[in-house]
């Protein structure tokens, strides 16, 4: 009787967005504590494609997937990527994005690429969770895993030496970078056989909704959304990356 | 005060305490409890007090049976005023708030009539100059007066004092026994447990002896101190003569 | 004994109830130059530290994004006051159920500790919001949130509340009882005023923690304030400068509840 | 007064100290009964919530990671141990630092406890770790977690054990100082025993708390339990299973310390 | 025992307890002190018993001056018995562990041997069978023989008694009179604090009559009980003939 309520109110009810807010400039707040950011802006292009008022739930990463399984969000779009595992809980719409794993390295470690870091005695800093994390655990055996919860202590761990290296994602790691020019250097070319792609979550019965938001997406490439978000918050990282020929994050042939 | 014990009986775990007390007074004001120490004097107190249950037996007290039942034991103990052995001020009030504390919150004195009784009888324990200390800053002798003066405050049908002197100079004492003629002509009935025999024999009608759990000699008090008829209060009020 | 009195002969003589003495005025300038002098070794520690990281503090990006700390930090406050009393009311509640005669109260108060005790708050946090809440249609998180914590809070306070009224001696107790006292009298006279000495010090602790610990509320989509700093954190990462307008930050918070403390320490103390 | 004597004629007389007779062989029946009820509705209530979710279980994915849930436990079991000890250690030092008549020293253990409890744990780690450490170049992430924790807890420990230590009247210190026991014999032979009754359960829920703080550390890369659980629940996403083996772990681990605390509270029981 | 005391001042806070004590006693053994209640008694022992400093002034026993240092006074307290008015056993403890700990601890004897003494003691006050309990379980009576028997195990160099016998029966008194004796032929000296005129005159052979503070009256006891001089003595004393 709850899918016929939501299907029945499907029209008029709000959309409540879940994201964490803490992963700038796709998710994060202005100085006034207002979401803003990438994924907030396709939010509301999207609530305003299906013509429902958008909410945003700002919650802790680990907080998204049972708030969305227990009816609390309607859709999660908090730069989230699409796994087999990830699957077995919920749904996805089709990406929107794609992304690449980076290095953050200390200037004095002896690691060039990444292969060097599948070394006795090296140490990889990942954050809990994301596919850097898992990629690491797969591909980098003889390495000494850290795993942290925030960002900012990977990168703080690089900076004092007492990691190699911090892989995420590119954008992250170029910010850094540029942050922390003294004692860090990035390696940006993409390393990873397959790519990861972020797509917006959904509760498994909401295939409706789903298909709804599959075909805004697509809209929405095809009317140069993602290239004006792209210039809004990420102009100066666009123009590095395409210096150095690194395929960006909306660049998504399919 | 008319007080009936049948088949009265008390026990700590295997340790029998008091061992089938029978006992029938009439018409006494007042009773005194004299044996050695360990005897059982204070734990029967403590049972008349309500405080503590026996483990068989029944206990009327001027023709009214003692129902063991906590709601009953509650409403009881209101009418019995208590001076315990060890005093047992309350360690956060001063010497007037533990006087008071009664009076206003369980007897519904008003604040202004239950300051006025306090004072008077601190005044007459020579307390008043003490009244605002707490019990930790009182002399031994200034706690049992203290304590006494709480138990009277309350106005309450009859007394029970544990030792109430035994921490008190002759003056005192003396102040203690005009006291307890005072409460007599109130009508206001007492049971008293001593070791000064002087005393006991001056401030009370009736006697009881109790050694080892049990009531060995009782009746009135001249009787009892002047012909003892058992060998143990015989010997037990020799002593006495050898160092007075 | 009042230190007081002794100390012309010998300020050393009673070291265990010193606490009074320290207070007395004439060690005014000395009590200032104590605290000083060890409020210097530690700033000089943490300085030397700070000096040995080559970090340059970018002091501006705090205020930058005042308005995130200030929310988070009202937030914090709102939810820690809260909850800081009904955990009160909740461990009282307890602490009696345990000395009940009504067998499934005492015991549903030994389960109760034993389990919010022995669980993460984290969990419980999941189970009740995510589980219980939901079955029975609970919306508003930051009530929950409250409600939560208290819940948490509660089983500690039960636990210290127990401690402090069986560590009166039953000789007062049985004094209480034999002037007449009810049950609730005996309380509010007679163990109330006592036990709030002895309790005070881990009370104060876990209000502490209380406060702090609601920060967990986080992963109910609360903003709070260590959230509220996190997420600054995620975007300045000025790390060192949020982290201590952080600390900073519950210290505030925190100050009250233990110049309250003291002050119900003192103001029920006697000696004995 | 000794509750087995008074049952015959009324088990409603002695409310407030039942404890003891609620434990009475003859009551072990309408324990047990009791305890099954209670039990019976937590439970009941557990299950309406949870068939009202309409949740799949998938029990199956904890046993796939059972590595990582059992490497987590024992990191968790080793330092909480540690961290119990040590923190017990810094607690009585600054309790009685507190009671110095030297009087940086008592400054010091005011300071301390101000601003440790005063200040999120989080805070407390990064700067240790990344400020302090990293100046005085200590590497071990695992001493360095189970040191800082010890220091965090130790604060809270400190308040407890300087509660229960002024609760003991002064006649007995008076007592002990007629006979000639040294300060020392006097903690020894007339204090700590006294005390451990009374500061038992406030430390068990401070111990209690301690373990569950260990997952802090999981921010300077310390995989414990909590870390790892929530590791393999970023990759299986079956919140519900793995938090309820979180919940489990750590009752598991706190089990024994309300085990032990109530054994040392019964064996250090005396009446007064 | 020679005592000298020379300007003793004690005060709590504004209170003046003991004003300005002057006395010198040579070559006695035993000494009461007996007055009014709240009189400075048990302060005068405690500040013997080196708990309690004075204010000012100085005390010089048996020619040795007290030096009124933490660590001295350590040293110092190992030397004398103390039973307090209100007894102060150890709670936690039983009778017999209440004697044998500062034996044991303390004076360094073989737990074996300080069993055996604290055997024999118990044995004395008739405690033997009470020995295992906890001091909650003792009548007032028992605590006081136990606190007494603690206080005489240790054998200390002299003994300071408050009130020692205030709750024991007449037999049980004598046993303490005869205990005192005992002492006098080991030549261990006594200081007594006691309300009971009887056993001072009988215990001991020099008294002081303290009141208010101050020491009115001092002499071998004998003289003292009989022929008082000072108004306060006299009025004292005469109370008792009252109602002995
Ligand atoms: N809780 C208890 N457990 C075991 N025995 C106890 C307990 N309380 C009291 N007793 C014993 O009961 C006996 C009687 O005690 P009670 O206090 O009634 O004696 P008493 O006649 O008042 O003695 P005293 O004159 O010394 O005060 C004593 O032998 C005492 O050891
Ligand atoms: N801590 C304190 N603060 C204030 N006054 C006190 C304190 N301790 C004792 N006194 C006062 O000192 C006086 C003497 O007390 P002390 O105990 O020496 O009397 P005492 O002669 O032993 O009397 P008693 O025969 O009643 O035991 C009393 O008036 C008492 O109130
Ligand atoms: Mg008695
Ligand atoms: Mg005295």
């Amino acid at each position: 009787s709850q899918k016929d309520n939501a299907a029945e109110q499907s029209d008029k009810k709000e959309l409540v967005v879940g994201m964490e807010l803490a992963y700038p400039p796709f998710e994060m707040t202005d100085q006034k504590g207002n979401p803003t950011g990438i994924s907030v802006d396709l939010a509301y292009a999207l609530g305003e494609y299906l013509g429902r008022d958008v909410r945003i739930e700002n919650m802790a990463y680990n907080g998204l997937i049972p708030s969305l399984m227990t009816g609390k969000i309607d859709i999660i779009l908090s730069s989230m990527t699409i796994t087999e595992e990830r699957k077995e809980s919920i749904d996805f719409s089709d990406p929107y994005a794609k992304a690449y794993l980076s290095l953050l390295i200390n200037k004095n470690s002896p690691v060039q690429k990444f292969e060097d870091l599948n070394v006795e005695g090296r140490k990889i800093a990942v954050k809990k969770g994301t596919t850097g994390h898992l990629y690491a655990e797969k591909n980098l055996p003889n390495c000494e895993i850290m795993v942290f919860d925030k960002e900012s202590a990977c990168v703080l761990e690089v900076v004092q030496g007492k990691a190699d290296a911090f892989m995420y994602d590119q954008m992250t790691i170029y910010k850094n970078w540029q942050q922390n020019p003294d004692t860090t250097r990035a390696l940006l070319e993409p390393f990873q056989e397959e790519l990861e792609y972020w797509g917006i979550g959904l509760r498994k019965d909401d295939s409706e909704l789903r298909d709804q938001i599959n075909a805004f997406l697509k809209e929405y490439n095809e009317n140069g959304g993602f290239d004006e978000l792209s210039m809004k918050y990420l102009a100066e990282q666009k123009k590095t990356f395409d210096e150095l020929g690194i395929p960006f994050f909306f660049d998504i042939e399919k | 005060m008319n007080l009936k014990i049948s088949g009265l009986n008390m026990s700590f775990g295997v340790n029998k305490i008091l061992k089938d007390i029978n006992l029938e007074i009439e018409n006494a004001h007042s009773i005194v409890i004299v044996g050695p120490s360990g005897g059982g004097k204070s734990t029967l107190l403590r049972i008349l007090a309500g405080l503590q249950l026996p483990s068989s037996g029944s206990i009327e007290i001027n023709g009214k049976n003692m129902i063991f039942e906590e709601k009953n034991l509650q409403e009881y103990r209101k009418t019995v005023g208590m001076v315990f052995q060890s005093y047992n001020l309350f360690p956060h009030l001063t010497a007037m708030e533990n006087i008071v504390l009664p009076l206003v919150e369980i007897h519904k004195l008003a604040p202004s009539e239950a300051l006025d009784r306090a004072s008077k009888l601190l005044g007459r324990f020579q307390l008043l100059e003490h009244a605002y200390k707490k019990p930790i800053q009182l002399s031994g002798g200034q706690q049992q007066r203290v304590a006494i003066a709480r138990a009277i405050a309350i106005k309450s049908q009859f007394l029970l004092l544990d030792e109430p002197t035994s921490a008190l100079d002759p003056e005192l004492t003396s102040e203690v026994l005009e006291m307890i003629d005072e409460l007599k002509n109130d009508f206001r009935d007492l049971v008293l447990v001593t070791h000064e025999m002087g005393f006991a024999k001056r401030a009370c009608d009736y006697t009881l002896f109790m050694a080892d759990g049990r009531i060995l000699e009782h009746g009135p008090s001249k009787n009892l101190f002047e012909k003892p008829e058992s060998t143990q209060l015989k010997s037990f009020l020799a002593k006495i003569l050898e160092w007075h | 004994m009042d230190s007081k009195e002794k100390k012309p002969l010998s300020k050393n003589f009673n070291i265990f109830w010193a606490e009074k003495g320290l207070e007395s005025d004439s060690n005014r300038i000395k009590r200032f130059v104590n605290i000083a002098l060890v409020a210097l070794i530690l700033a000089a520690v943490l300085a030397y530290s700070f000096s040995k990281l080559n970090y340059s503090m970018r002091p501006e990006t705090i205020y930058e994004y005042r308005y995130k700390f200030y929310t988070g930090f009202v937030m914090t406050v709102v939810i820690s006051f809260f909850s800081l009393i009904l955990s009160l009311g909740i461990g009282t509640f307890f602490a009696f159920a345990r000395k009940s005669k009504f067998l499934p109260l005492h015991y549903l108060s030994k389960f109760y500790v034993e389990i919010i005790r022995g669980t993460p708050l984290l969990v419980q946090i999941y189970v009740f919001f995510y589980i219980v809440a939901t079955a029975f249609s609970l919306e508003n998180r930051y009530v929950l949130g409250i409600l939560i914590l208290s819940i948490f809070s509660g089983a500690y306070v039960t636990e210290i509340i127990r401690a402090g009224v069986e560590s009166i001696e039953k000789s007062q107790i049985e004094t209480a009882r034999s002037l007449g006292f009810t049950p609730y009298q005996r309380y509010k006279f007679i163990i109330i005023p006592q036990v709030v000495r002895r309790i005070m010090p881990p009370l104060a602790g876990q209000f502490a923690s209380l406060v702090k610990d609601s920060s967990l509320l986080s992963v109910i989509a609360v903003s709070e304030f260590t959230k509220n700093v996190q997420e600054v954190d995620s975007i300045n990462f000025a790390s060192i400068e949020n982290y201590m307008a952080l600390a900073i930050g519950y210290i505030i918070l925190t100050f009250p509840i233990s110049i309250i403390s003291k002050k119900l320490e003192r103001k029920f103390y006697y000696e004995s």
